[in-house]
């Protein structure tokens, strides 16, 4: 029988979930239904626990936004590990950037951006090298922005036949269920 | 009869007569033909009552349950016995319902399991700068794309304030125009352009605002010079 | 000034890195430059520490693949913050048809739908979909129809670390009628 968790290993447990993107002091406290106060305290308590060599992650706050990261010392076999594991696999962003190509095209490289958070210019030149996505005209918007899209290439790689059998994204909220039923 | 379990309820006619077994209590290892034959039978025919659809698996199992019925009338065909051994259909199909049986078991299990698994939650991998390697052909599958996606809905929720809604705006030319003519009394007579940007975020806001102050230019609202280092001046018209 | 940091301390930072995917002990061991036995030794260690109150993961294996899950009290307040969270569940012909495949695979498609009863034709494409099953060939039998198996991640979602994790069925026999009494 599991036993109840303090408020306090909750908070690790979400700081471990929201990984890289970190997370701000209001949004913790408000799902933890603390105050502001207590979060602080939580917050350092954390920082100071991880602190020991006990610990490869410690607790950073970059901008406001609280983070695991690990320590420095993991950093060379963090870099040997994905070096073996990225051999013939896409990047983690070109996946993401790829995905949303796929789900929203065509699509523009400001709107790819608004929903990655980070600058894909590098990224779009790098997918369309390697042919998994064309351009295909310009937007209608301000600046005319180029559109863009997949490829055959792409529908290859995936095994799709064509972009209706994308596996359906949970938007939000929705469930899925209606998948599974027959 | 009871008809409480409607036939979309059921995985199939194995089931249904899992359910008729269970709700009659009939032996299955001693199964009444029958009275199995009867049962399903008089289930079908209601459902049809209900002007349910009735998938074309139950009317062959049912064809199954009556041909055994049937020939159970007819006098033994003894030259049958000569070809060999054949198994009692009523055996065969106790056999099939044993065997649903135990994965419909399982399937209750295992759906425990993923019900507690999906109480279980991970981090995304974490980004590592990479070198791409890009003479590799990807083997993917559509599955990796609904997970990126996931990820990126993920965190688009997480980004944002819990309270607020989720459209972000996009700015118009014309929006802007109104934006920067208003700014305009706070400026000196001669601005720069960067002055006008400072309170842009994104790439679209400078844009916007450069195809506004083009308008604005049109319309001699704004003059514009360009100096030698390229930047861009602006003097009210 | 860092310290450095055990071995084992720096497995669990390659664990918390890679989240979800997760890592088979053979990759921790290379990357680590560590012999098998001890690759165990550490996964042991660390999966019994995180097994008290003050922490808010533990270390599973599902398929091979260990990683760190948040327990299970996190979850509610995980699902404040994350709208995607929310569990979907899988319908009763489709965890009959998964049942069906990993007690007997590799199967076809006609040895499924002969214990079914049912035609799942559909049911094997959403699974594959779902990437919850893979065709792994073709059986030898006329047609040469494709054998089906389970996947990784068949394993993920149901917590199994093998097959043989797989919950056992009563083979009925005359002596458990009871077990048909409802």
């Amino acid at each position: 029988m599991e036993n109840e968790l303090s408020k306090e290993v909750i908070m690790e447990g979400l700081l471990y979930l929201v990984g890289e993107d970190g997370i701000k002091k209001g949004q913790l406290a408000e799902v933890l239904s603390i105050s502001p106060e207590d979060t602080e305290v939580y917050l350092n308590n954390i920082q100071k626990r991880y602190e020991g060599d006990g610990f490869a992650l410690e607790l950073v706050n970059y901008g406001g936004l609280y983070k695991f990261v690990t320590k420095k010392a993991v950093y060379d076999y963090a870099s040997r590990l994905f070096a073996t594991a990225k051999a013939s696999s896409l990047s983690q962003s070109a996946l993401e950037t790829l995905a949303i190509i796929a789900y929203k095209q065509p699509i523009t490289r400001s709107e790819i951006e608004e929903l990655r958070g980070v600058s894909s210019d590098m990224m779009i030149r790098k997918l369309q090298a390697r042919n998994l996505i064309r351009d295909v005209g310009r937007s209608e918007a301000p600046g005319r922005p180029i559109l863009y899209e997949v490829t055959e290439e792409f529908m290859d790689s995936f095994k799709l036949e064509s972009l209706a059998d994308l596996p359906e994204v949970n938007e939000y909220q929705e469930e899925s269920e209606e998948l599974f039923e027959e | 009869m009871s008809f409480n379990a409607v036939i979309n309820e059921f995985d199939g006619p194995l089931d249904l007569m899992l359910h008729l077994i269970a709700e009659k209590k009939m032996d299955i290892f001693d199964l009444d033909m029958d009275l199995l034959c009867d049962q399903y039978l008089k289930y079908l025919e209601a459902m049809e009552a209900m002007q349910l659809e009735i998938e074309s698996e139950y009317l062959v199992e049912l064809a199954t349950l009556i041909e055994y019925k049937s020939k159970k009338l007819l006098p033994k065909d003894e030259t049958k016995l000569e070809d060999g051994y054949e198994e009692d259909p009523k055996e065969a199909l106790v056999r099939r319902l044993l065997e649903y049986q135990k994965y419909k078991d399982a399937a209750v299990q295992l759906e425990d399991y993923h019900h507690e698994r999906m109480l279980e939650l991970s981090k995304p991998l974490s980004v590592f700068e990479e070198n791409d390697d890009e003479d590799i052909r990807y083997n993917g599958n559509p599955n990796d794309l609904l997970k990126a996606m996931n990820r990126i809905l993920r965190r688009l929720q997480l980004s944002r304030p819990i309270d607020t809604t989720l459209k972000k705006k996009e700015i118009s030319i014309d929006d802007r125009i109104l934006v920067i003519k208003a700014r305009l009394i706070d400026f000196d007579n001669t601005f720069s352009f960067v002055d006008l940007i400072d309170d842009c975020h994104t790439l679209h806001e400078y844009i916007v605002t450069f195809l506004a102050v083009l308008d604005l230019a049109k319309n001699h609202i704004l003059y514009f010079s360009v100096d030698d280092n390229d930047n861009i001046w602006l003097q009210k018209g």
